[in-house]
């Protein structure tokens, strides 16, 4: 594994985690071996608060209700933040997890939707997760909608989307202009390289700040506990991401 | 008095998959969940054909080397993955070359048409959904007015019961009266709820009855949900089950390479299946 | 970092209910499982008024003690009664004394209202109930077609989510992250996750905590969902609470005779109440 | 306790007990000794065949999932037999649990419904049982409906009355004609005493058979282990109808 590609892991677990502190639960769905660690490194190793749900975890998930539990207690208000992926996502923020191509007999075919189209809903505070960041992943419009950003009015809706993070920058998504906009950028990244590889259109505040720089203290919180602890439900991604091996 | 012990529901597991016809609804647990890999392999030998598979809610080897098999007809799935090991190389495959029908749909969705069945009911409402395109494809699912709405226009998602003909999952052990020890996995509750009938392995039947005692008790999936039980070791082989084995790592990276190639998954079959 | 364990949840019986506002909606457990008796005399010490009781399902003592202490203004239930004692004399005084309003229901009524809160959705089918005179008073209900209808005119019913703004009960013992042991009492599962806030009495802290083990596990309703502990020794008597203690059957043939008088229920209370 | 009540609760015991035998499973609800008893001897104690739940019970009940648990198996069509009581049973078998009067504010009230507003609709046989058998309580018609004996075509109904057995005979209810009809006296009964006994019109066949009286083996059974399971639940029938201390 590379160097910056390890710099790169913590800066984005890092960035994550920043947004879920003050939170009192944050949920971690399927393949979102970051935002578990982010979750992780917030919370002080999943013992602190927020408190943290890791699906697939037996060690970070105090759930004992079955699979349905995650969704029922995202439909009782009880997760403050929930992470999406997606195969495409665009300005709208929209999230396409099915694939690529016309529905169904797709040219690429992703795993599916898995609970997006209920939990973008639902969980107050939902942070889109992508490093790909070019303009085949961040897309004018997606082939597919598995869980649509916005939703017409009267549509029970007490979540959305918070933010998008990539491997380039943060966006925040703007309640009430209804798009992105760009917040920070990570390290070697300028207003240019985020346009040229961005599929939408999104608002350039006057300010764009510099994405925060983990500390010494998160590092090694990331390469120690949390690296174990996410090694558990992410043995590959340990090893090739942290370094650390199960 | 016919005893109620675990002889009457103990078989083989060719008898056991003997049961599952051709053509039946399936419910399978996910990838993390008590997986049946040993029927699965089973159900391959027997030449099963045209299962509709219902994956609760998401699924991944053990559906892809079905469908890879020529075993499925249909999959109605929240999601089909491999997981770290990327795509399910024979689903996303068969869905290409039109091989199989797909219902796509999303976690709660299942869950809720499984809890239709569970309760008896028709169908279940479930928020959200409502905007998504997995929507557009689904003419089995309806939008109706919330008929206690607090808002005008407030529209909410139906879903009709899921009422799988079968459901079929691993686990740690029966105990002699043919209850099951399924811990806190109670998605398999829930998918022998709402099944018609449940056929399990196990990797032993111990000499105890967890509703004896009620710090056990909770454990138990009562056998009153159980119409068969085979024993089979490392039934959930390669996938992991619960504290007793991890996953094989190995051999996932294995079968999620050769599965890539039509050919090369004859030749896994052939090592892992037909033996 | 702000620590999780169970000490950010203890606090005293007083305490307790004083988080217990006048007016709220409290759902309680049936009189078999786990019921919060020392929170109940907590409750009438501190002169509560105006709680308007759900039983999950049904109830007993607690809801007739309540009732005569003049804490209750309404009652949803499937049925008041203590049991082999025969009625709830306060209730049944108070019903015909036209002091408390009275929501009859019926069990899987109940159930279902509280299951749609804890899937966070508006209502729940449920079969059955059209033809019994309990929908001709229950206003809050409503008769709709089957969406999914095989049959024409495929009248169901449909219940409107339960939402209590607390949920009680006094378990066998709290771990030390707050989890709590409920076995296989899943009921107090399903009152806590429709509940807004669970208050839980426990005889005892341990020093575990129940996820660490999947074989225990199973038993905890996770601290997820509780808002604040309470130790209480014999919490639940005169009731009995799962292995560890059962009920004391002279102490509730006493109550039975005395709740029959209004001033001999008044010197029940100055006996054991407020004390 | 008399040797008549205990001779009569043996009865009743043994008859109940006939009408479950070859079904698969059997549930008991509250307060429901009897029944209970008869569940217990039909399936050998509990071990055999039919499956017993007795509610209440920790030993005769194999539920995990909660109290909702009875409701959905009934739903599922997992439970064959299922027994209701009744403070009035009219003719067209319905049930009352509710009280006597107008409601609410009845002159005489009784616990509640229970779950009968349910499972007399998907339990197939439901066995209306009543020991108090006068015209006060079996009823020209009930003054409330707890749970309707007959229900409107196309209203899902598998379920509904298979008979009705109080301390004098056992009614069958019939399908067809949707009524009862007397189909055995208990001991010292003859066809005027039901007559004059019973509020409600029904069919009286030229042939009504006297009951079937118990065995010495189950006499035993019932004074011994079954005694002491019941009393679990029910410890003062046991003590005074069954002469079993707990």
């Amino acid at each position: 594994m590379s160097e910056s590609n390890i710099k790169l892991t913590e800066l984005l677990i890092t960035v994550v985690s920043r947004m879920l502190r003050d939170l009192n639960h944050v949920a971690v769905g399927a393949s979102s071996p970051i935002p578990g660690a982010a979750a992780l490194l917030a919370s002080g190793l999943g013992k602190g608060s927020p408190k943290v749900t890791i699906l697939g975890s037996k060690s970070v998930n105090s759930f004992t209700d079955g699979g349905k539990e995650l969704f029922d207690c995202a439909g009782q208000g009880r997760i403050d933040a929930f992470f999406l992926g997606g195969g495409q996502i665009d300005g709208d923020a929209n999230v396409n997890l099915v694939g690529i191509g016309d529905y169904p007999h797709m040219d690429v075919r992703f795993p599916g939707s898995y609970g997006s189209a209920y939990l973008y809903y639902v969980v107050p505070k939902v942070i889109l997760f992508r490093e790909e960041h070019t303009s085949r992943t961040l897309v004018q419009k997606v082939d597919f909608i598995s869980a649509p950003g916005k939703t017409e009015k009267n549509i029970y809706r007490p979540g959305g989307p918070h933010s998008l993070v990539t491997s380039r920058c943060v966006f925040m998504w703007e309640k009430k202009a209804q798009c992105f906009s760009l917040h920070s950028l990570h390290p070697g990244e300028t207003l240019q390289t985020i346009r040229k590889n961005t599929g939408f259109d999104y608002i350039e505040p006057k300010k764009v700040i510099n994405t925060l720089e983990p500390t010494e203290q998160e590092k090694k919180l990331i390469h120690g506990d949390i690296g174990k602890m996410i090694a558990e439900v992410y043995p590959s991604f340990a090893s090739s991401r942290l370094a650390v091996d199960s | 008095m016919k005893s109620l012990s675990i002889k009457n529901l103990l078989t083989s597991l060719q008898n056991l998959v003997a049961n599952i016809e051709d053509g039946s609804q399936i419910v399978i647990p996910p990838d993390y969940s008590f997986v049946p890999m040993e029927i699965t392999r089973a159900l391959i030998r027997k030449k099963a054909r045209d299962l509709r598979l219902v994956a609760a809610p998401q699924t991944g080897l053990q559906a892809d080397i079905l469908i890879g098999a020529g075993c499925v007809s249909e999959i109605e799935a929240a999601a089909v993955s491999l997981g770290e090991l990327g795509n399910a190389p024979r689903f996303t495959e068969a869905i290409k070359a039109k091989k199989i029908e797909l219902k796509d749909s999303t976690c709660p969705a299942i869950h809720a048409g499984l809890q239709a069945s569970e309760k008896g009911i028709p169908f279940m409402p479930l928020r959200g959904i409502i905007g998504s395109d997995i929507l557009k494809y689904r003419n089995d699912w309806k939008i109706s007015e919330n008929p206690f709405k607090k808002i005008s226009n407030d529209s909410i998602l139906l879903l009709p019961a899921i009422h799988p003909d079968y459901a079929i999952f691993h686990a740690p052990y029966a105990d002699r009266e043919g209850n099951i020890w399924i811990g806190r996995r109670r998605e398999l509750a829930l998918m022998s709820h709402a099944a018609k009938k449940t056929y399990v392995s196990v990797e032993e039947v111990r000499d105890t009855n967890l509703l004896d005692n009620e710090e056990t008790a909770a454990n138990a999936l009562p056998s009153l949900y159980i119409n068969g039980i085979t024993i089979c070791k490392k039934g959930s082989w390669p996938l992991g089950l619960s504290d007793l084995y991890d996953a094989d790592r190995n051999h996932l990276q294995k079968y999620a390479s050769q599965a890539r190639s039509k050919s090369d998954f004859s030749k896994y079959l052939e090592s892992y299946v037909f033996v």
